[in-house]
């Protein structure tokens, strides 16, 4: 009922847009605030449908997935969290995809933030995979399967010191256990110890500063989940072979949550973003329609260089 | 002499630390480590400067009833009442048997975490939604040669990076043409570019910390540039 | 009858015979693996010592033969007649461990430099009692090195352009005039600061979300001393907010340095630079209040600046301010050219004190990174020459070559 | 207290949004919570995290105390000499040791991540073959156009030499690239920004309105 009436709706809105390409052509473009409600509209509406929709899979989130499926049941996964919460709409689908993963191929996650809120998503994330019925049946147990080390303030210069020794940064976990009495942690030095790290970052410090110091001085093997506006950014390091592969954005965590076979929220919120997406793509063509149309001659700031 | 110190301090502090790039050996090995302890530490100082200026500065406004000072007043009050709640919070945490984390679920201190500062900050983060929105409305004209190129691999990544272009052709060419097109950008075009730029801030980065260790460029210590 | 005991006869035989294949089975389980060759030790290369490497070559049965081998188990003692303990574990299909600590006395598994180690490594089975030792490597000692030998191209590379940019410097200072290409945005700033003048309004000036452990935000100071000078010369406002106390105090010294330099210091009000918060949205709300409050003539964005671009350059739209901006954070260029009216590019924030000084010995510093661009290009080209058609003649020197810009430690 | 926290955050939310309407006295009360809590979290953080649990356990209550720490504690007490006019010029020294530090740090770091590595990426064989020895145009095309990009981008760079002639000509092939990179960004990021505003809208209307499920 309600995904019929938003359906409809969807139409209905989308077709007022020829009033306004009508109005941008006769030279009064609307006010901002008209494109705001056109915004709105395209995440709301679409989210009352509730669809999910087909999704290829692209190159690099195989390459994610291809390293981590040849991880042996044991290898210690360092799983940092360098988010906050405006970011975890994209980045929480995949740690919790992952953490479903590692948790039911009995890898063992060791958790670490460099942003303060990063250990907070994790432990959520982990919650959430807890619940997953065949996650729960291993009854896993904190300290011996995982471990939240926490968050340590410092940026590139925590990944720094935990190139000679992780203790050094992190003398206690999160719920205060000193380092020593981790289970997890016994026979874990540093980077040496560990197989594998996945980094889950929305800007600085994040992905580029584990590249520079973890990949580029220690050596570790890592991917990366990367919001949208991250993940150029990181790509030259995919490219020279710094970075084994990057999970970008919405879709990538859709196609990382298709993957590993286990849906999450990402898959859902999908239709919602190719609907902004057209939203805004239609303003773009809506402005330049105008621009060629009617003799270019609304004032508008340049993009240039010079 | 006021000048002079800071001057030599950061010369000396800059070229140690340049060498001790190559220097494996104790304690030149570890300096980047040790210096990123104490610049924590002495952030963690730091920001205790910057919420007594934030307080002076909104209290300026309270005294002399400057336009909105009652925001002022509620900037002072969430602040005090901020430090209040994760104090208590803290100290009761740690002397707590066994110890908890003034972050813990459970506290006041993640309450006010959760239903307060993240609510905050995701709605004010989600904002570019609509300026993205207004900004593709407004300034994404093909002007010249330059700004279509800007425009049309915009265009591309933002319709191949979903399944938005793919699903309209969908009918006549089941192939995920456009994905893989925004990932040739992505891979190609965007890392030659990317690749240009960053080599180009490494030497911007390297003239200017030599500038900074030769004492040429004092401006940071208030000295302008000799 | 005499089927059903010939039947019978048949399982018990299929049995017996099934029966004698696990135990085949089981038994070549218990064969111990061969052993691991070849192990050497030595002190790890271009560390800070307490550091250990072992090498060997594989157990015969790993991956091959028997694959019975499922780790290595890393065995250390202090005289070679032991006792040994396990140190580490290896997966197979290894060839090489690392056997390191830090550098703290007090810490688990800590490796004293000079001292001797003997190592021994196990390949172990699934039955963990079944291994086979490999000969004793050692005496070996782990030391700390003074220079890091695989860093030599970057030395010298790092060497080469100081004393470029020393050179520069000085034929700078000798008063060689140095050309330096126009640059739209730096040339716009003093136009700005005049606007803002004419108008009567403030100029902001953000130096967005950068530590002072950010050469971005480093050169953002040197840029706002600049304009701090001039602001002070035109007398017009200057509003600076600031993101990180650190950042908030240098800016106090940097202004009231310029005020002073434009012998204005009675001007200088310290609440002109003041702190807002250390979260980067609620500083971007405080800003974009400021923004359509005081309605900023210029508003001059230089740092490093993150998702707060955009907002913050669509605002200052809707303020109509003239807006100029500058980072190296690559990710937000694209938004800054979108709705900006000027923006520096990567190292044109960099060049930007420079040009706004024109001070001889900075521009001199132009001229070094220039020739380095022209080096990087130039190598760069007869890498790719040489990768491509030079195929067959001395690939070992290309791969040098090559490996002359990798750097790994 | 779930569901006081569920209205209190829908509630703020809307005070944030009513600014894309225009600026407002809620707007501006939001504001002012916003910088308040923000302060006072990131106060309350950094004591507990660096002061206390790094340095006063670490350091000084610890049995195998670092005394490097106490650099840092230096550093940060000659930093709030600010607070007194008469000796503040003091709090220069650290803010010079921090600059200092850092120009040394990454003058090397930022050449060695993003200049030789980056070039030593750039150096590669042109044609791109599959493992079967197969030429993939696509991919040949890709690193021809790197090639092309890095060149002319770098070009672009260039402070001390007139954009005329050839080389005028390659700076402007140099700014097609950047345009393009941008383009991309820009176009990537589109994708980011609507994902946060759709994680809010889930906000309200699951957990809020409980319109959807």
């Amino acid at each position: 009922m309600m995904a019929t009436m938003a359906t409809i709706a969807t139409v209905v809105v989308g077709l007022t847009l020829i009033y306004v390409l009508y109005r941008t052509i006769k030279g009064r473009p609307v006010e901002r605030r008209i494109v705001f409600v056109y915004i709105a509209f395209s995440v709301i509406l679409p989210l009352m449908m509730q669809i999910s929709p087909p999704l290829p899979i692209t190159g690099d989130v195989l390459k994610v997935y291809d390293n981590i499926k040849v991880l042996q049941p044991g290898s210690k996964v360092l799983c940092a969290f360098d988010y906050d919460p405006p970011s975890a709409p994209e980045l929480q689908p995949m740690a919790v995809a992952f953490m479903k993963y590692a948790f039911k191929h009995d890898l063992k996650v060791i958790i670490m933030g460099l942003w303060p809120q990063g250990p907070q998503q994790a432990q959520m994330a982990v919650e959430e995979a807890m619940l997953d019925p065949e996650v729960a049946a291993k009854n896993l147990q904190e300290g011996i399967d995982w471990v939240n080390l926490g968050f340590q303030s410092g940026n590139e210069f925590v990944i720094q010191s935990m190139g000679s020794e992780f203790k050094r940064m992190f003398p206690k976990d999160d719920r205060l256990v000193p380092y020593d009495s981790i289970p997890l942690m016994k026979n874990v030095v540093n980077f040496s110890n560990i197989d594998y790290v996945m980094n889950f970052s929305s800007g600085k410090p994040g992905t580029v500063e584990w590249v520079q110091i973890g990949v580029d001085r220690f050596g570790v093997k890592m991917s990366a989940g990367n919001t949208a506006v991250q993940a150029p950014m990181v790509y030259p390091y995919l490219r020279a072979g710094q970075l084994l592969g990057i999970l970008g954005g919405m879709s990538g965590a859709a196609e990382f949550e298709k993957v590993l076979d286990e849906e999450g929220d990402a898959s859902t919120f999908l239709l919602a973003q190719m609907f902004a997406h057209a939203t805004v793509i239609a303003f773009i063509i809506i402005g330049n329609i105008a621009f060629f149309i009617g003799g270019r001659r609304k004032k508008i700031t340049t993009p240039q260089v010079k | 002499m006021r000048r002079e110190i800071p001057i030599l301090i950061t010369s000396v502090a800059g070229l140690v630390f340049a060498v001790s790039y190559f220097i494996p050996h104790f304690p030149f090995g570890e300096s980047e480590s040790i210096f990123g302890d104490w610049v924590t530490i002495v952030q963690a100082f730091a920001i205790w400067l910057g919420a007594l200026n934030l307080i002076k500065v909104s209290w300026e406004k309270i005294s002399r009833k400057k336009a909105d000072w009652p925001f002022a007043l509620l900037i002072v009050i969430s602040l005090v009442a901020t430090l209040l709640i994760g104090f208590i919070d803290g100290y009761r945490g740690l002397n707590a048997e066994p110890q908890y984390s003034f972050r813990d679920p459970g506290t006041s201190f993640d309450w006010l975490f959760r239903h307060v500062y993240t609510a905050l900050t995701s709605t004010m983060f989600s904002m570019l939604a609509f300026f993205v929105g207004s900004a593709s409305y407004r300034a994404f004209r093909a002007r010249n040669l330059q700004a279509t190129l800007l425009l049309i691999a915009g265009f591309f990544v933002m319709g191949g990076r979903v399944p938005l272009l793919d699903q309209m052709i969908a009918p006549i060419w089941d192939y995920p043409f456009f994905s893989h097109l925004a990932d040739w950008i992505m891979t190609f075009p965007n890392t030659a570019g990317q690749r240009a730029i960053m080599i180009g801030i490494a030497l911007g980065v390297m003239s200017s910390s030599l500038r900074i260790i030769l004492g040429i460029e004092r401006s940071h210590v208030g000295g302008g540039t000799r | 009858m005499k089927k059903t005991a010939l039947a019978l006869l048949f399982f018990l035989g299929l049995f017996s015979v099934s029966l004698a294949q696990t135990d085949t089975s089981k038994s070549s389980f218990v064969t111990p693996p061969r052993p691991v060759t070849d192990l050497t030790a030595f002190d790890s290369n271009n560390d800070h010592g307490h550091s250990i490497t072992l090498n060997w070559t594989p157990s015969a049965d790993d991956g091959a033969g028997a694959k019975s081998v499922i780790s290595y188990r890393i065995m250390r003692a202090t005289s070679a007649g032991g006792p040994f303990e396990e140190v580490g574990l290896a997966p197979a299909g290894s060839i090489t461990f690392k056997n390191s600590s830090s550098i703290d006395p007090a810490s688990t598994g800590f490796i004293p430099d000079h001292t001797d180690y003997y190592y021994r490594v196990d390949a172990t089975t699934m039955d963990t009692t079944v291994i086979s030792s490999s000969d004793i490597a050692g005496p070996v000692q782990s030391s700390g090195q003074w220079f890091n030998k695989g860093l030599y191209p970057v030395f010298w590379a790092v060497i080469i352009f100081t004393i470029l940019t020393v050179l520069f410097v000085f034929v700078a200072k000798k008063g060689r005039d140095l050309y330096v290409r126009p640059l739209a945005g730096i040339e716009a700033v003093d136009d700005a600061i005049g606007r803002a003048t004419e108008m009567g309004r403030p100029i902001l000036y953000v130096m967005g979300l950068g530590t002072a452990s950010d050469i971005a935000t480093i050169a953002s100071f040197t840029i706002l001393s600049r304009v701090a000078k001039r602001v002070a010369e035109y007398q017009t406002d200057l509003i600076v907010p600031c993101y990180d106390p650190i950042v908030m105090a240098v800016a106090q010294e940097v202004v009231k340095s310029s005020y002073m330099d434009a012998n204005r210091p009675n001007d200088y009000n310290e609440d002109d630079v003041f702190f807002i918060t250390q979260a980067q949205f609620a500083y971007v709300g405080a800003v974009n209040g400021i923004m359509l409050r005081e309605l900023p003539a210029t508003n001059i964005y230089m740092g490093k600046f993150f998702a707060e671009s955009l907002m913050m350059a669509e605002t200052g739209v809707v303020s109509g301010s003239i807006q100029i901006a500058g980072t190296d954070e690559i990710a937000q260029i694209p938004f800054f050219v979108v709705a900006c009216d000027y923006t520096l590019i990567g190292e044109e924030l960099f060049a930007a004190s420079a040009y706004l000084g024109r001070e001889p010995l900075l521009l001199g510093s132009l001229k070094a990174q220039d020739i380095a661009k022209a080096a990087i290009l130039v190598l760069a080209l007869i890498g790719i020459i040489l990768i491509n058609f030079g195929v067959g003649q001395d690939i070992q020197w290309m791969n040098g070559f090559r490996e002359l810009f990798k750097v790994t430690d | 207290m779930e569901l006081f926290g569920i209205w209190i955050a829908a509630l703020l939310t809307l005070g944030i949004y009513s600014f894309l309407y225009k600026d407002n006295p809620v707007y501006k009360a939001t504001e002012a919570i916003f910088v308040g809590v923000s302060a006072g979290y990131w106060a309350v953080v950094y004591y507990f995290d660096n002061i206390y649990k790094k340095f006063w356990e670490g350091a000084v209550t610890s049995d195998n105390p670092d005394y490097w720490m106490y650099g840092g504690a230096v550093l940060g007490l000659l930093f709030l000499t600010r607070l007194f006019p008469k000796i503040g010029w003091i709090s220069r020294w650290p803010l010079a040791f921090i600059v200092g530090a850092t120009a040394g740090l990454y003058m090397v770091i930022y050449f060695v991540t993003n200049a030789m590595n980056q070039t030593a990426s750039t150096i590669m064989d042109i044609v791109a073959r599959n493992a079967a020895g197969e030429i993939l145009w696509m991919d040949t095309l890709g690193t021809l156009v790197i090639l092309v990009g890095v060149v002319t981008g770098l070009v672009y760079f260039f402070f001390s030499k007139e954009h005329k002639g050839v080389f005028g000509t390659a700076a402007k092939v140099g700014t097609w690239f950047l345009m393009i990179t941008f383009g991309a960004s820009f176009g990537y990021t589109v994708m980011s920004r609507m994902s946060l505003f759709i994680g809010r809208m889930d906000f309200l209307m699951s957990d809020w309105l409980h319109i959807i499920k």
